[in-house]
């Protein structure tokens, strides 16, 4: 059974890794700022709850379930809510007066 | 190579960089952030040789702790002193 | 194959210092600090020692990068030119240099642990096992009680130059929402710290410097903002935890006889009310330092 | 029950944190704290001529791991100091106002309430430095000293001070890494940090280059030649009372430990010897150069300070035990305990001279409509003992230095020590010469400056300075008791 869990955490883990890549990709190349700011979102709260679920598979204990769960958690809604609070400094800044 | 003799290099190299810029440029701000690379250069480096196959040792990094804690202290006060500075240029 | 990922890390951390240090924009090099201060706490992870990198992570790279955020928006850039091509290409060689001689030195240094040792033969009836709390409160109590008298004497500091309060704008109403949740959690996470310090890593420091981020996302929301009933309370807070670790210490030497033994069987208890006192108190300092002391507190 | 070491430290400790607390009563507890202080620094001295030195390890543990308080003669001697200097500070500083209810001026009260808590958090520093016997226990007390003494400096305001402070600060940050450097050094040469492992560490290869960069990190704080570049700025802009705290006792813990560490390594530091003793000359003839050419009365006391603490680091470096002569450290320490008394007194009668005149250029200072008044006299007094005539302190030490070298036939250092003293002599005649204006061209109504209590405190430290030439059995005598 172990196994089993470990191959699905390694996998998990990897799409989680290529998720960020790609949101780091997009940051490099998009031109707006509010266009890499939809690509950093996606990093923040896909890409890391993908490898924290894929650590806790691999590692299997309960305590450290909970643990990498509430890290996802937090991480994600700061991160919802950071891309909000810059977004919209950005839009009352390019609006036109 | 265990991972401290990296690290070591990684110290060393920070020290090296905050040292060139503390020497060269002469904007407040940026000497502030030099001399924290400068103070996180020199824990990494007494960290690192901390750095034990078995155990790292606890000792020292009872004394990192002590200097991050000190060094975040001695950044409020040159950041207050900069503000105040630059607040008297324009009166 | 570890070894690639510290190679890796090594090369990272030296190369976002280089641009942090290396860029005009002012709010890019904060960013850069606060990235390379992070990729310093994974090696200190590395390192074997996640009580540092707690620590570098909170203090070093949260609230150091939050005061300097602060100051590089109100710091007017300086208009510094940049200096004559040989003073710079002197002092990149006499900095590259000292830092190959002192890797040198560090790297050829006999290096023999003795302290391992005496820590793990004292740590028995030191009432706590995680050795650096250990250290850190029991073997060498001394130099934390300094510690926190370097903490008083920069909030004394930046009392009598008075920077200008920052003045949040405000930001819109998803932050109320946001911090419902961050703040309970932060305080939960803040004590849970604090109590498992005594076991795992954790401890006040890192404790405290959570609940001063909490602290300073009620400020971002402008709850908290520095009005005098605020001021008063959090100086008072600051204050008092340097006086209740002062008398703690005099009190031991009234019962023991030497400073700072604590009466045997009960340590735990010593350290951990030194510890939550301190938390509370670091938190408020951290908090102060951030906000300044006005003398005429924000209306 | 209470010994008088972990108190001389945390009493000042917990006054300061009172003092920070009730900003308006700050002067009670600034003035209390230094007078019960005082009385434990002189207990303690007492409890050690006739009972021999003291090492109490703190919280109970062993050498290596704990730290340890280390109370021999030479650093209850610099606590002595400390203590005696901080009575007549203590003293200048209560013309800020003492009672809590009288109602002051703004500006004294915010002067009063900035002082204070800082005052008190320097002294338990500086008590805590000298009585520390662990080098990273030094190096966190000095980063206290570090920021306590740029608030004393930022105190005045001006943006001229608040510059020299930033300057200041990020000077010290520096020397304080250079310190931590070295103890990491030392850490990783030979595993342990405390004061009694220099001899093992002055003789490996790393141990030296350690102790190399943490006397590096001290010279940077004790403003010694090539790196005193934010000194004179930055003692000449404070307040009076607080550039007589920083050039008499700020700068001395530095040189404390640079002389403690010369006492534990012994002769084995040859080379670094030699360097301290060339910075140190170089000190001295730039210090000189600098203070005959200041216009400006603080600027010239500043100077004199870089000048002398040159004088004494060549002192301390020069005067190492060598194999075959016993050294003649003591000499430096009482060069160091005399310049702090005689510096302190100065730079108090300079704030009243400039506060009667109400400027402090050297040209304006024999005005006709005014007598000579008690801080010109104090500021008299202090001149003789800095230049080290007979029969203050200052000249004992000179004579212990000279008579040692005289004994060892290293002829230079004893013309340099000589041209030093003729160059001191120069720069403090000019303003001496100044005050004795001469009789008969004093206006038949120029008028007697009133006194006040920093002319007592100057008058007070000067006249001890004299004395302690006299009386110099005590602290030599003090200066024999080592631990056993």
């Amino acid at each position: 059974m172990s196994a089993v869990l470990y191959v699905i955490g390694l996998g998990l883990m990897t799409c989680g890794v290529v998720l960020l890549l790609i949101a780091a990709l997009g940051v490099w190349s998009l031109p707006s700022a509010v266009s890499r700011l939809h690509a950093l979102t996606k990093a923040d709260s896909a890409g890391l709850s993908l490898i924290a679920l894929g650590a806790a598979c691999v590692n299997g204990r309960l305590d450290a379930l909970l643990a990498l769960v509430l890290c996802a958690v937090l991480v994600a809604l700061s991160g919802a809510t950071m891309g909000h609070l810059i977004a919209r400094s950005h839009v009352s800044e390019d609006e036109p007066e | 190579m265990t991972p401290d003799f990296i690290y070591i290099f990684a110290g060393a190299g920070l020290v090296g960089l905050a040292m060139y810029r503390l020497a060269t440029r002469r904007d407040m701000l940026l000497r502030v952030l030099a001399l924290n690379f400068l103070a996180i250069g020199v824990a990494m480096i007494l960290q690192a040789s901390a750095f034990g196959e078995t155990l790292t040792d606890a000792v020292p990094q009872a004394f990192v702790l002590t200097g991050i804690v000190v060094l975040v202290g001695v950044t409020a006060a040159l950041l207050a002193l900069a503000e105040q500075i630059d607040g008297h240029d324009d009166e | 194959m570890s070894m690639a990922f510290d190679i890796l890390l090594a090369l990272g951390i030296v190369f976002t210092a280089g641009t942090a240090l290396g860029l005009r924009d002012r709010i890019a090099s904060v960013t850069g600090f606060v990235i390379t201060g992070l990729l310093i706490a994974l090696s200190f992870v590395r390192l074997g020692a996640p009580d540092v990198a707690l620590a570098e992570a909170a203090i070093g790279a949260g609230l150091t990068g939050a005061l300097l955020l602060r100051s590089a928006l109100r710091l007017k850039p300086a208009e510094g030119s940049k200096s004559p091509a040989l003073q710079r290409f002197l002092a990149a060689s006499i900095a590259t240099g000292l830092s190959c001689a002192l890797a040198w030195a560090v790297y050829t240094a006999p290096g023999t642990a003795l302290y391992p040792a005496l820590v793990s033969e004292g740590l028995a009836k030191s009432g706590v096992d995680n050795p650096v709390t250990a250290v850190l409160l029991n073997f060498r109590v001394w130099d934390t009680l300094l510690e926190i008298v370097v903490l008083f004497a920069a909030l004394v500091l930046v009392r009598i130059i008075a920077p200008a309060v920052p003045q949040p704008e405000a930001l819109g109403e998803l932050m109320l929402p946001f911090m419902r949740v961050i703040i309970p959690v932060c305080v939960f996470l803040s004590g849970h710290l604090l109590w498992q310090g005594a076991t795992v890593p954790g401890g006040a420091f890192q404790a405290g410097a959570m609940l001063a981020g909490g602290f300073l996302v009620l400020f971002m929301g402008g709850l908290a903002l520095p009005t005098p009933r605020v001021m008063a309370f959090g100086k008072a807070l600051a204050l008092a935890g340097l006086a209740i670790f002062a008398l703690a210490a005099l009190a031991t030497e009234a019962l023991t006889g030497t400073l700072l033994f604590y009466p045997d069987g009960d340590e735990k208890i010593w350290i951990i009310a030194i510890e939550s006192a301190l938390t509370l108190s670091i938190a408020a300092m951290l908090y102060l330092l951030f906000c300044g002391m006005p003398r005429r507190p924000a209306k | 029950m209470m010994s008088e070491l972990s108190l001389i430290v945390l009493l000042p400790l917990l006054a300061a944190v009172g003092a920070a607390a009730m900003p308006r009563s700050a002067g009670l507890w600034g003035l209390g704290a230094t007078v019960v202080t005082a009385a434990l620094a002189v207990s303690l001295a007492l409890g050690l001529m006739n009972g021999g030195g003291r090492m109490v390890a703190i919280s109970g543990m062993a050498a290596p791991l704990g730290i340890r308080f280390v109370a021999d003669g030479l650093s209850v001697l610099m606590v002595l100091m400390t203590s005696s200097v901080s009575i007549a500070v203590a003293l200048q500083a209560s013309s800020w106002g003492v009672w809590p209810n009288r109602v002051v001026p703004e500006r004294a009260a915010s002067l009063r309430a900035g002082f204070w808590p800082l005052w008190l958090a320097t002294m338990a520093a500086m008590n805590a430095l000298f009585l520390s016997g662990d080098l990273f226990n030094i190096y966190v007390a000095f980063e206290i000293l570090g920021l306590t003494a740029v608030g004393l400096t930022a105190l005045s305001g001006t943006p001229a001070a608040l510059r020299a402070s930033f300057d200041y600060l990020s000077a010290g940050l520096v020397g304080s890494l250079l310190l931590l450097l070295g103890v990491a050094m030392a850490y990783s040469a030979i595993g342990r940090v405390d004061i009694a492992a220099v001899p093992v560490l002055s003789d490996l290869v790393s141990g030296r280059i350690a102790l190399g960069l943490i006397v590096a990190g001290l010279a940077v704080k004790a403003a010694l030649f090539p790196l005193h570049f934010w000194m004179p700025a930055a003692h000449s802009s404070a307040t009076p009372v607080a550039s007589a705290l920083l050039s008499a006792l700020v700068v001395k813990a530095a040189i404390y430990v640079i002389l403690r560490l010369s006492i534990e390594s012994g002769d084995a530091m040859g080379s670094l010897r030699l360097a301290l003793a060339l910075m140190g000359t170089c000190a001295m003839f730039w210090g000189a150069y600098g203070a005959i050419r200041a216009t400006r009365l603080k600027l010239l006391v500043a100077h004199s300070t870089v000048a002398q603490v040159g004088l004494i680091v060549m002192a301390i470096a020069v005067s190492g035990e060598t194999a075959q002569h016993a050294g003649f450290w003591q000499a430096a320490a009482l060069l160091m305990v005399s310049h702090a008394l005689a510096k302190a007194a100065m730079f108090i009668a300079v704030g009243r001279i400039a506060e009667e005149l109400g400027h402090d250029r050297i040209s304006g200072l024999n005005r006709d409509e005014l007598r000579p008044a008690a801080a010109e006299f104090a500021f008299g007094i202090a001149a003789v003992s800095l230049i080290g005539l007979p029969p203050t302190a200052g000249f004992i030490g000179k004579w212990m230095l000279i008579d040692g070298l005289i004994e060892r036939d290293a002829w230079i250092w004893v013309a340099l020590v000589l041209t030093g003293t003729a160059m001191t002599a120069a720069y403090l005649s000019r303003v001496v010469s100044r005050f004795l204006r001469g009789g008969p061209h004093i206006s038949a109504r120029a008028e007697q400056p009133a006194w006040r209590i920093g002319d007592l405190a100057a008058l007070g430290l000067a006249t001890v300075a004299l004395l302690l030439g006299l009386a110099s059995a005590m602290p030599l005598a003090l200066l024999e008791v080592t631990v056993l």
